[in-house]
């Protein structure tokens, strides 16, 4: 039992938050914000100059080849900063997909590609009939002599209109659950793209008959990488929403203790600092489950696994709606206006509680598995 | 004790209904449902006058102001009614707040002259009330308004005004006296906002919607003759105006409309084994808020029972305020929750309901916070009905 | 619409509350509840003298006639009292089905005595296997020439310690839902008295072969009355709750104007002023639903009665749980004493919230007819 | 970061595991479950001999006076297993209230003479802070001790004394100085209950039970040799004390064990179309609670872990004490809805969980009022932590 960072975790920290703080303070996200393509190219290469992007690379092809809790770290950092690139999709679930699937040679041509920004990879796996079962993907490969033929519908792919390169999930004839790389401007690959509440966009993408190589595919059966990689994307983005729940939480503080009213700051009511009591509460059980995510996500016991997940993103959705909504309403007036970073924080707090699973879908999930003993 | 309508009221409903179907525009209606904000200004317009031609423009007026003359449980059914045909709202300001107070304390040319053009949709008012330093401590508001000669000067900042981007006349607390306590020294001042030195910017919301606005007023001169009643009695006022606009406070009509809409989402959305109208966690949410509804309708009934019998509005309007509001933040909840992933998409458009969830989630986001905060409410229900 | 009360209903009311603060008080009550019968006869024929026994004995046979907003009044006051006699089981649910299921020689042999307090009768009605399905009984009658012989048992039957009448339901050879009146001294009646939390005396109703005389079964098929029983007495209860609520709430209002800490009333803190906030708008949704439950339960729509009534019990259930924990928690250290009434109104509640169907099961019942439109 | 014990803490779970097995009584362990306490001082005192002959009499206490030398891992799991396993609860007011004051405040007489007599259950020691007109304001208490040659005479009453009835000691703060801040002139004084002048009675609770008393001092004549430390300084020791009372404040191991019984309950309770264990709505709500339980216990080895990196527990006891005693509640609440009307029925008995939980429920309001309730605690956590 250790609740502390190594020297390298806490460098690795402090490296995020610095650039956070110097290159992405929340007047410079607004303009990226406002900008045609929603987020900045230039601020992800100056996270691969940080190696950030090298984080989920492995060591044999350059990258830091770093596990969970150095993930949970940099995501705490870039949750505070409510980054508008695509992290978690490309640096960390995409990533792992091809290191954990591709061959030498696929890894080698992908892998220092996304380490060094140039491709933005992102996971285009869930599909408007997948339900529960996350190996439900009615999406069909097809060879056609020296190429697959992709035909399917992908929903709600977030960032994938910053992506050029997807990575598609798909039955194979022989309903092996399969997946290809698939760059975005291959004929027979359409994405529509969707506005989100968080300011973020999302796809849905439709492939009919695209059109890939032989070598598209990465890996044979692809079912164990893709839980590895989507658990390693969740506990990411649980690490995301802990950041922001912490900035959302400590703005809040700060608000109560500046903003006065019939002559006292407001953070001196008693119902306000027990409102905020109640909130801290909440934010050290979020906490306490974003490490719990991060610790359980690779995890063998896939069982155990699953429960933690489940677990850790019902409650963390939960706090995040609960310190979204307080933080607003604390803020009063102020908090509903567009100005504020608060209302940001809300709006990225509420993505994250229907991201990878709603916090109804996985309360469902740990509910089922409970045993009496 | 009864409970119900009698019949009377009951046809008095069906009345409403016929004429909501046949007289409300479809657009309208259309744009009403689905939280489609691209013609409000229009839309209000229109609708005021449909009823103003109907001689129901201003259904909580008498009959000498060109009221309708109806009694509190005929506002009530109208008020439902017409939040559940999808109407849009009457604007408050003119015919809930300064209207009665023009009434109350105006005099007999600022009757003649505001009142017909409330109802017939001509001035279309703003509030100004709140200012940067003074939301929930109004009495601390700083605007003020200097004697010269026949006219007052006003100077300073108003925040929160709603749908003030389409107004041309405000009614203002502000300061025209010194020392005492905060509450004296107030005045209320009507200002017509083509006057030179009044700015108006909109304010841009967490839903990326304008509708409040932040006004200033730049050496604003304004005839004497637009004060109402005394001069530093504008908090007698206000009080006035708090307790009338606070009438079928509850929004029962509009929850009523929203519960339905969430009905309607969970029957067509798949649950665990059924549609999440027959889940039994979903449907056991669904459920609980009706209850707490069919509880508040009847609290609401009660109080305007107690309240046509007796008085005035009391403190109790703050229970319906804060029950009211965390009803329908609630059953707004339920919306997105039903909805899931989908309801984090806000554009384009997916079908009638799943932008405007969301939107609606962030919007209504204000309904504990603006006309006196929740937290507000709670103080005077302890301080006001518990004597605490 | 009319929320007034005529000028008997009020007349009602203050006789009712007159009794309980002349002859009631909270120590005259806990010197019943430490009695070995645990009620109180005296009492009983003071109810009787008021007339308040007489309110649902119909006026053909001297009684009041009344309907259930009378009955909800007296409910209210005698709930504010703490009454440990068995008011709404013998004189509203027993007196009903005698009422409404009697032959005229029936209802004049067992009414006025009712009437007179010389006779306490209960329905024996649930049984341990009932379930959901109120008209599901497994208790058997079967005639044996002169007589009826009663074979079953019956849980839970509040008071019934207190009783010289049991109400019988029972299925006949034939299959019809029957009720029998039973005295509790015919042999083959055995009673299992039990505690309850709220210092009342339940009992399981063992029926061994009891033989009573034909005359005994009241009317034909007993379901319909036995429902508008039923839902008589849950509105009863529910007033009873509602004047318990009232009072639970007015005494923790007292207290903390009382009470002081750190130089000042309790009441004066704004985080327990916005708690009694909250359970003033508790404390007004009960008794909207106990108006509802009053103006529902004798309504000929069946499905619209059930559900007004599963609204009622399932909200003031919850009503009941919010403004019984926070009144001890107000309260502090002398809320869980035994030596204050507020510990009683507490517990008095929880037994509202599981008699005649829990909280859960009303708000399963409501949720189950909720439809789309 | 590592949220996992290792594998010599693993050993040592298994070795207590093993002690408990074989060394707690069946009888007390039946009666513990069954939360019957007819034998409670009898019960408590055996297993602390028990637990003492085997050297973990005082678990969290220095080797010097008689503990085994635990790390706070270590101490932590003894806690868990111990309620796991049904084991009486030891007696905090002398290990983890007193002891730890003697040990810091006290002086080397004073700790001979007391510490081991705690250690082998020789003495049973009870808490005398709150009085009538002082609960959760602590520093207004009255009872005076006066000087009188080498001995205090002390007059007052002390409530809320827990186990009191089978106490032979009790620490008290007492006023020995007047002026000043009402915590000022607070001392620190042990006296033997067997001295004339003091008077013990129960308190009988809303359960029926008596766990708590009332004592009352008439002129008792206590040895200065009894005062802790300095004079008029007891404030001081007792602001240490509640720190130290707070270690493994969440309760985790008896939370643990109730929710284990909420699951059997539940196993064999049936619900709308399985048992509620499988009831989508009850299971959904017995998720709920063990996941802010997971939480938790996160939490409580957090601040574990931090509090043997640097140094006493600091405000953070409050988060665990509140959040613990709230959890407590909840599963308590969920045992008697999952009972449903039998919850009601409280003797005699029916089964093994049926009474009890119903009494658990009554007896377990006190968590969020005694020491320290749940409002004050959010106060600390307010003003100490986030500093508002």
């Amino acid at each position: 039992m250790d609740f502390s960072y190594t020297d390298e975790q806490q460098m690795l920290l402090d490296t995020a938050r610095r650039f956070v703080g110097e290159r992405y303070p929340f007047e410079y996200r607004q303009r990226v914000r406002d900008s045609a393509e929603g987020w900045s190219r230039e601020t992800w290469l100056r996270l691969a100059d940080l190696g950030l992007l090298a984080l989920n690379v492995p060591e044999s092809e350059g990258g830091l080849g770093a596990g969970p809790i150095e993930t949970m770290l940099v995501c705490n950092a870039l949750g505070e900063g409510l980054l508008l690139e695509p992290y978690v999709g490309s640096a960390v679930v995409a990533t792992s997909v091809i290191a954990e699937l591709g061959s030498p040679h696929q890894r080698q041509r992908w892998l220092p590609h996304l380490a060094s920004g140039e491709v933005v990879a992102l996971l285009a796996h869930d599909e408007p009939d997948s339900g529960d079962d996350f190996a439900r993907v009615q999406t069909r490969a097809r060879r056609e002599g020296e190429h697959w033929r992709l035909d399917g519908r992908k929903s709600q792919v977030y960032h994938a209109p910053a992506a050029n390169l997807l990575l598609v999930s798909a039955r194979t004839e022989d309903d092996v659950l399969a997946v290809f790389a698939v760059p975005t401007n291959v004929p027979g690959v359409h994405l529509a793209a969707q506005k989100t509440v968080d300011d973020q966009c999302a796809a849905n993408v439709h492939l009919d008959g695209a059109q890939v190589e032989a070598d598209a595919r990465l890996g044979a059966d692809a079912q164990g990488a893709l839980r590895n990689a989507l658990d390693a994307g969740l506990a990411a983005l649980c690490a995301d929403a802990f950041g922001a729940m912490d900035k959302a939480f400590a703005t809040t503080v700060d608000y109560c203790r500046s903003r006065t009213q019939f002559g006292a700051p407001i953070g001196t009511f008693q119902s306000l600092q027990h409102r905020m009591a109640d909130m801290l509460m909440r934010l050290e059980e979020a906490r306490a489950m974003s490490y719990l995510a991060a610790s359980a996500c690779s995890h063998s016991d896939l069982a155990e696994r699953r429960a933690a997940l489940a677990a850790a993103k019902a409650l963390m959705g939960q706090c995040a709606r609960h310190i979204g909504q307080q933080a607003i309403q604390l803020h009063g007036g102020m908090g509903m206006t567009d100005e504020l970073a608060i209302s940001h924080y809300f709006k990225r707090l509420i993505a994250f509680e229907f991201r990878n699973g709603s916090t109804d879908q996985h309360l469902r999930d740990y509910r089922k598995q409970l045993r009496a003993a | 004790m009864n409970l119900n309508f009698d019949s009377q009221q009951l046809a008095f409903r069906d009345e409403l209904r016929a004429f909501l179907r046949d007289h409300l525009p479809a657009d309208i209606r259309t744009r009403m449902r689905d939280g489609d904000h691209s013609h409000i200004r229009e839309d209000i317009s229109d609708w005021q006058k449909i009823l103003h031609r109907q001689g129901w423009g201003a259904p909580a007026w008498p009959k000498e102001f060109g009221g309708p003359g109806w009694s509190k449980p005929q506002q009530y059914i109208f008020d439902v009614e017409c939040a559940l045909a999808d109407a849009p709202e009457q604007l408050a300001f003119g015919l809930k707040m300064v209207g009665p107070v023009i009434m109350r304390y105006g005099n007999a040319e600022q009757q003649q002259r505001f009142l017909p053009r409330i109802v017939a949709a001509d001035d279309w008012w703003c509030q100004g009330y709140s200012e940067p330093g003074s939301g929930s401590d109004l009495a601390s508001l700083r605007t003020r308004a200097e004697r010269a000669g026949n006219d007052y000067i006003v100077n300073g900042q108003k925040v929160w005004n709603t749908l003030g981007q389409f107004a041309n006349w405000i009614f203002c607390l502000v300061r025209t006296g010194n020392g005492g306590k905060p509450q004296q020294g107030i005045s209320f001042l009507l200002i017509d906002m083509r006057t030179p030195g009044v700015k108006v910017q909109p304010t841009r919301l967490l839903d990326g919607g304008f509708e409040v606005n932040e006004i200033w007023f730049e050496n604003v001169r304004v005839p004497m003759g637009n004060l109402i009643g005394e001069e530093n009695r504008g908090w007698t006022y206000a009080k006035f105006l708090l307790g009338h606009e606070r009438s079928n406070v509850a929004g029962i009509g509009a929850i009523k409309r929203e519960l339905l809409r969430l009905k309607q989402i969970a029957a067509r959305t798949q649950g665990e084994t059924a549609s999440l109208l027959h889940d039994p966690i979903f449907a056991t949410r669904i459920a609980q808020v009706e209850i707490e509804l069919r509880a508040l309708e009847i609290i609401s009934l009660r109080a305007m029972f107690e309240a046509e019998r007796n008085s005035a509005p009391g403190p109790e309007a703050s229970i319906l305020k804060t029950r009211g509001t965390e009803i329908r933040q609630r059953i707004s909840e339920l919306q997105i929750d039903a909805l899931g992933e989908a309801a984090l998409t806000i554009a384009p458009r997916i079908d009638d309901d799943t932008p405007r969830a969301m939107l609606d989630y962030l919007n209504l986001r204000k309904l504990s916070i603006f006309g006196g905060s929740n937290e507000i409410q709670r103080n005077i229900i302890a301080q006001r009905i518990l004597g605490l």
